[in-house]
């Protein structure tokens, strides 16, 4: 009988706790100020070569035109896709924030990385899957994480986490070599990739001096310093030129 | 070389077929010798192999190494190989007393050298010479950009030298304590007579041959 | 079930096969007088406890006559043997037998990928007009010879077509150069003959012999990015 | 067994009684050494074996759950389908283990320790507590190489042969730990058998019994002699490769590593000059035993005994001259190429006379089919046919299709389990009374070579046609090549075959284990031989003899007319027969 109290006490408590984690959590996203910007692209487009994926059949049969190369991807709009944007400095020091809980998913779809730029935290688990049903492996070229090697011969998924802050961790592919992926793992959650729009937005930041970097794989990294105080919103455009 | 009245102790221990004219000792320590010739045959044909094919010229000889330093050490492992030669002579006109000291003077001889090889070691790491080449940012990775030393055998370099050095150094280091060993626990205590030294013969076989490698190493290593 | 050989598509592959076959009759001779001898024995001088039990065997330490010929005989054949092969050998593999007209096509060989360098119009590798890096694609000309520049990336790997019965090793900081001329049209299998990796089972090209007009054209689209 | 206060004896040995630690653990005793020897060999014998069935599960059924394979870990093999990084694994492996910790341990170790002294007529090893460090070095590494399976990433995935830069280049092969500790433990294995090595040919040639002069040694003492030279001056080579090997993976040398100028093929010269020797140490000794077994079960002495002898060492001088065989497609100069093809071809020629005269030793005897003997006629079978395979690859244009396939598999299985493996279940259950003063059952023997004679061929001669068709080895998964997919049935045959082989050995182990308790008592001299070892009680003492016997003839003097048994051992005087001289040691 007094087990059965203990145990329920122990459950309303821990719901209570979680409950209060999961509100204060919630908040510290929605406070705050926010970055965002559009990273826009000038000079001429350049062609990226056609992948010849008639060794896969599987994956070949997913796409009605030939796919090609994701090194730089333009947006109709002009702006430029597959840019990891990131608070690089500038956070005060006292600063903490646990890994998400949730874990972020890297599928290999179509012989193909989706996403092809991705960030994670320190300690967040990267679930790498596999939908093609073919063999693919996994090498990972970090410097400061511990580099990996595996493979996932047929219908797969392994989980993965990152120990210490990299910009960026090179995944490929040996047996397709296309097929490439970056992650960015960075001890806090600001950071976003510019999607098919362009654009970025960095929520949540505590008031500050910040140094915000942008990267591209090709066209290297860019910096900004931007201000921000209370829930202002702060804008901060990047150019990339064709080279 | 054993002597007549040495011969029941200085054979098999039971009746035996003859076989050669050594003891176990001595027959046992000629055969482990030719493994460790094999040994040090493959790291010095490796290293042959390598500085043959190597892409570009091998650093020039006193450029990184230090070759008086070692030249003196290479005076002193002969020296406690003559010493080695005095002691077992000793004991084979049975006098105890002139066998420990040659002995005592063997061990410190392989003492010194162990010790000098280490402060050359020191030395050698302290100005950027490790076993994966030059150190980036040390005095020897300048030399290297100034092309006073070939940055594309560097690594070969320095891998070779520290492993056929290195085993070598670790082949003195077990000498010199089995020797110590034997001074403490038989030598001191007259444990050995004019009758029975084989213990002394097979070490002292051992040492001349890690002398003779080391005279190789030297040749190869610090002078061509 | 196929239980021979596979089909001999390379100029040098029937004199290969004929090795192959030649050994095969001089071993399989060996092979049924000394399994056949074997059981000839077991039966024919098993002890019978039976009938003339206590028997004891035929006392000798041996024959030196026969040993010589039993000594000599397979010397001799082996030798024999050894004198073709090595003729063979330096026809195919010898370090000056590569026609002197072949075709250069380089062969990359990375984890776990082939990439194939045609040369341009000029037929010079290592020139602008090169079509660079076609993956895991080997389109050869019928008849020509064809000689691989190949180079490894990151470990050892091996350039093996059973079908034209070529094997050779690309090594990490080596230049070895391999030649053939096919000698059937159609699709070939190229494998890797030496573990690389995990990867080492995927490691694998197409191989295709055409008409040189066929290649050509091939390799016009190809320099256009059509591998296809 | 009676301890050693009951037996004194001259020499060495200890003379107080010896509690179970100094007398079974730690005992400098040559026969002790080998009995553990015989336990550590034979459970890494059934290890290799559970990974060998793992990778015909996976080229039978690729990429299909292995039942029960959901116990391995995720990062072997996750929902029980095999990764390839784990496939790679076994592969290594199980040519590790067999090579380094089944066969060589169970062939040297094993009845080098347990016959050398028995049948030259010595007390015991020269070094008798060198001896007993020989043996717990290799169970060190054992331990090891066992370990490395265990560490994160797994073990090595190289290769038995751990080909550099593969094996030197953990970004890679995606393993670090695993290789490292294959190295290591490959240089403790070399440490144990140098120490090993160097009591066998002090023994052999210093403390062997009046009258034993050499061409009265028995053949398999010949054999393990000329093994241990093998030995002493092959194993170091490893182990310095193994050391500059572990160097490149740890302190960043350079040895193996082409972009800074090291060697790729250097690593393979270094592996197969010590690999040729290797290659004769794993069937040396086998050849010398089954010639005492098929001598003893012909009851006639060996035909050519001198020629077989000279055969031993033709073979053992040979084989440091043929090395580059293994590397005919390696990139290596093709003018080395033919030299080296030239030398192997001609050391077919003393395997050739050995197997005449076996045939020559059967010829006209009175064959008495015990147990051993049946393992030895099918070695002398299954030998020559691994041998005749070899001319093939050993035929440089032909290699060229036929290495690194199949044919390569099938080839080395006949050598080394048709030959080696054979040879030792015959010498296990011929010495098994001397070891444990028991005899195994002979029925269940009997099926067991049956059974595994049938299952073994039926296992590795389709290899022989796979390796035709080009199917090469070390692949995880055979049907992505289209030229394989017709030979995929042939795949599962292989597959049942070997599943049925390994389960057969069970009925072997089952009968040793059974054995040791229930066996039946043998008399002093089961089968009627005429070593000096079946002069003493079984099992044999600690320090053999109390008196050194003295010997008057060679050991093969079966069905003399001298007298009337079909049998004369060593050490019995017969009146015409001078006493040998008894020398007090060496003269100096």
């Amino acid at each position: 009988m007094r087990t059965l109290g203990m145990a329920v006490t122990l459950v309303a408590g821990g719901v209570a706790l979680g409950i209060a984690g999961w509100r204060s959590s919630a908040d510290g996203a929605q406070a705050g100020a926010t970055i965002s910007g559009t990273i826009k692209f000038t000079g001429t487009r350049p062609v990226m070569a056609k992948i010849d994926m008639s060794d896969e059949p599987v994956c070949k049969g997913k796409y009605q035109t030939a796919p090609t190369k994701e090194d730089v991807v333009v947006n109709a709009n002009g702006t430029l896709d597959n840019v990891f944007v990131y608070v690089k400095a500038g956070l005060p020091a006292t600063y903490r924030a646990a890994a998400a809980p949730t874990p972020v998913v890297l599928d290999q779809d179509g012989c193909r990385y989706l996403p092809h730029v991705l960030g994670i935290m320190v300690g967040q688990s990267l679930q790498i899957k596999n939908s093609d049903g073919i063999a693919h492996n996994i090498k990972a070229k970090g410097v400061k994480n511990r580099p990996f090697n595996i493979s996932q011969p047929t219908n797969m998924t392994t989980t993965r986490t990152f120990s210490a802050a990299e910009v960026m961790v090179g995944l490929e592919c040996s047996v397709h070599g296309w097929m490439k992926s970056w992650v960015g793992v960075l001890p806090h959650t600001f950071f976003a990739v510019s999607g098919n729009s362009g654009t970025f937005a960095i929520k949540g930041l505590p008031p500050g001096t910040y140094t915000i970097e942008a990267w591209h794989e090709r066209y290297g990294a860019q910096t900004a310093t931007v201000t921000v105080a209370g829930t202002q919103t702060k804008t901060a455009d990047f150019t990339f030129a064709a080279r | 070389m054993t002597h007549a009245a040495s011969r029941s102790m200085m054979g098999p221990p039971f009746p035996a077929e003859r076989g050669v004219d050594a003891h176990n000792h001595k027959l046992g320590m000629w055969i482990f010798l030719g493994s460790e010739i094999m040994f040090f045959t493959a790291l010095i044909g490796s290293y042959i192999i390598l500085r043959f094919a190597a892409p570009g010229e091998w650093p020039k000889p006193g450029v990184v190494l230090n070759v008086p330093v070692t030249a003196f050490n290479t005076f002193l492992l002969i020296c406690s190989s003559v010493s080695m030669v005095k002691a077992f002579a000793a004991i084979a006109d049975g006098n105890p007393k002139k066998l420990n000291f040659w002995l005592l003077m063997t061990i410190l001889g392989g003492a010194m050298f162990v010790g000098i090889q280490v402060y050359e070691y020191l030395h050698l790491v302290h100005r950027g010479f490790i076993p994966s080449g030059a150190r980036e940012g040390s005095e020897l990775a300048e030399l290297v950009a100034t092309g006073t030393l070939p940055g594309a055998t560097m690594g070969l370099y320095g891998s070779t030298f520290y492993i056929m050095t290195g085993f070598h150094g670790f082949h003195v280091t077990c000498g010199v304590i089995s020797m110590l060993y034997i001074y403490l626990t038989r030598a001191l205590r007259g444990k050995y007579t004019q009758q029975d030294y084989r213990g002394v013969e097979a070490i002292g076989l051992y040492w001349h041959f890690v002398d003779l490698v080391w005279i190789i190493l030297f040749t190869i290593v610090y002078l061509i | 079930m196929p239980w021979w050989l596979p089909v001999q598509a390379s100029s040098y592959a029937p004199q290969i096969d004929g090795m192959f076959l030649a050994i095969l009759i001089i071993t399989g001779l060996a092979f049924f007088i000394v399994e056949g001898g074997l059981i000839w024995f077991i039966f024919k001088y098993r002890e019978r406890p039976g009938r003339g039990g206590g028997r004891k065997a035929y006392y000798t330490h041996g024959n030196v006559k026969a040993e010589y010929v039993w000594t000599a005989f397979p010397a001799v054949v082996v030798v024999g043997l050894g004198l073709v092969s090595n003729h063979y050998w330096n026809e195919i593999k010898g370090r000056d037998s590569v026609p002197a007209d072949a075709y250069p096509i380089k062969v990359h060989a990375k984890q776990f990928e082939w990439l194939f360098t045609y040369p341009g119009p000029d037929g010079q590798l290592g020139t602008d007009d090169d079509v660079a890096e076609v993956r895991n694609r080997l389109h050869v000309p019928l008849g020509r010879a064809i000689v691989l520049e190949q180079e490894a990336e990151d470990v050892i790997h091996s350039v093996f077509v059973p079908a034209f019965r070529l094997k050779q090793d690309a090594v990490p900081g080596m230049h070895i150069r391999s030649w053939f001329i096919a000698t059937r049209l159609g699709e070939h299998e190229l494998a890797c003959a030496e573990l690389c990796g995990m990867g080492h089972y995927k490691m694998r090209a197409r191989v295709t012999v055409q008409p040189q007009a066929e290649f050509d054209a091939w390799l016009a689209r190809a320099a256009q990015g059509e591998i296809e | 067994m009676t301890t050693a206060a009951a037996m004194p004896h001259v020499g060495h040995g200890e003379h107080a009684p010896m509690g179970f630690w100094r007398k079974y653990i730690f005992s400098t005793d040559h026969k002790i050494i080998g009995i553990q020897f015989l336990f550590l060999s034979l459970f890494f014998l059934l290890v290799g074996g559970l990974l060998a069935m793992q990778m015909r599960w996976q080229l039978a059924y690729p990429g299909q759950p292995m039942p029960g394979g959901s116990i391995l870990p995720e990062s072997m093999a996750p929902g029980g389908i095999l990764l390839p990084e784990y496939y790679i694994q076994l592969v290594t492996m199980h040519g590790t283990f067999m090579v380094f910790f089944a066969i060589m341990p169970l062939l040297v170790g094993v009845y080098a320790n347990f016959l050398i002294p028995l049948k030259i007529g010595a007390h015991d090893m020269a070094f008798p507590r060198i001896n007993m460090a020989s043996f717990w070095t290799a169970f060190l590494a054992g331990g090891v190489m066992l370990a490395s399976l265990f560490v994160p990433e797994g073990a090595s995935r190289a290769g038995w042969t751990v080909y550099a830069p593969l094996s030197a280049r953990p970004d890679l092969s995606g393993v670090l730990l695993g290789q490292q500790l294959w190295s290591v433990s490959i240089t403790l294995l070399g440490l144990s058998s140098i120490l090993g090595s160097v009591n066998y040919i002090t023994t052999v040639i210093n403390n062997r019994a009046p009258g034993m002069t050499w061409f009265r040694l028995p053949l398999s003492v010949w054999a393990l002699f000329i093994t241990a030279i093998l030995g002493i001056l092959a194993l170091p080579v490893l182990s310095g490769a193994a050391i500059m090997l572990l160097f490149d993976q740890t302190i960043g040398t350079h040895f193996f590593d082409p972009p800074a100028g090291g060697q790729a093929l250097l690593w393979q010269h270094l592996f197969w000059f010590f690999g040729h020797p290797e290659v004769y140490i794993l069937i040396l000794p086998a050849m010398g035993m089954v010639s005492d077994i098929l001598a003893n079960g012909s009851r006639k002495p060996i035909f050519g005994y001198h020629s077989m002898v000279f055969a031993i060492v033709g073979i053992g001088f040979l084989g440091w001259i043929v090395w580059g065989h293994h590397m005919f497609m390696s990139g290596m100069n093709p003018t080395l190429g033919s030299s080296f093809m030239i030398s192997t071809m001609v050391i077919a020629v003393p395997s050739a006379i050995k197997v005449f005269n076996w045939m020559g030793t059967m010829w006209r005897g009175n064959l008495r089919f015990h147990v051993p003997m049946m393992h030895a006629v099918a070695f002398v079978a299954m030998f020559a046919i691994g041998g005749l395979s070899g001319i093939f690859m050993a035929a440089t244009p032909v290699d060229m299709f036929i290495h690194d396939t199949y044919f390569i598999v099938a080839h080395l299985h006949y050598v080394l389990f048709g030959g080696s493996l054979f040879a030792l279940f015959g010498a296990i259950t011929y010495w098994y009374p001397k070891m444990f003063g028991r005899v195994m059952h002979p029925g269940w023997g009997k099926i067991h070579f049956w059974l595994t004679f049938l299952f073994y061929n039926m296992t590795f001669f389709p290899m022989h046609n796979i390796g035709m068709a080009g199917h090469m080895r070390r692949i995880y998964d055979p049907t992505v090549y289209e030229f394989l997919q017709p030979y995929q049935w042939t795949n599962k045959f292989i597959t049942v075959s070997a599943f049925c082989l390994f389960s057969v050995q069970l009925i072997f182990f089952i009968n040793f284990w059974w054995s040791l308790w229930r066996g039946k008592q043998p008399e002093q001299n089961p089968w009627h031989d005429n070593g000096l070892e079946w002069s003493l009680p079984n099992p044999a003492p600690h320090g053999n003899w109390e008196r050194v016997p003295s010997v008057y003839r060679g050991p093969y003097e079966f069905s003399s007319p001298e007298v009337e048994e079909d049998y004369l051992p060593q050490n019995r005087k017969l009146p015409k027969d001078p006493e040998p001289p008894v020398l007090t040691g060496a003269v100096s």
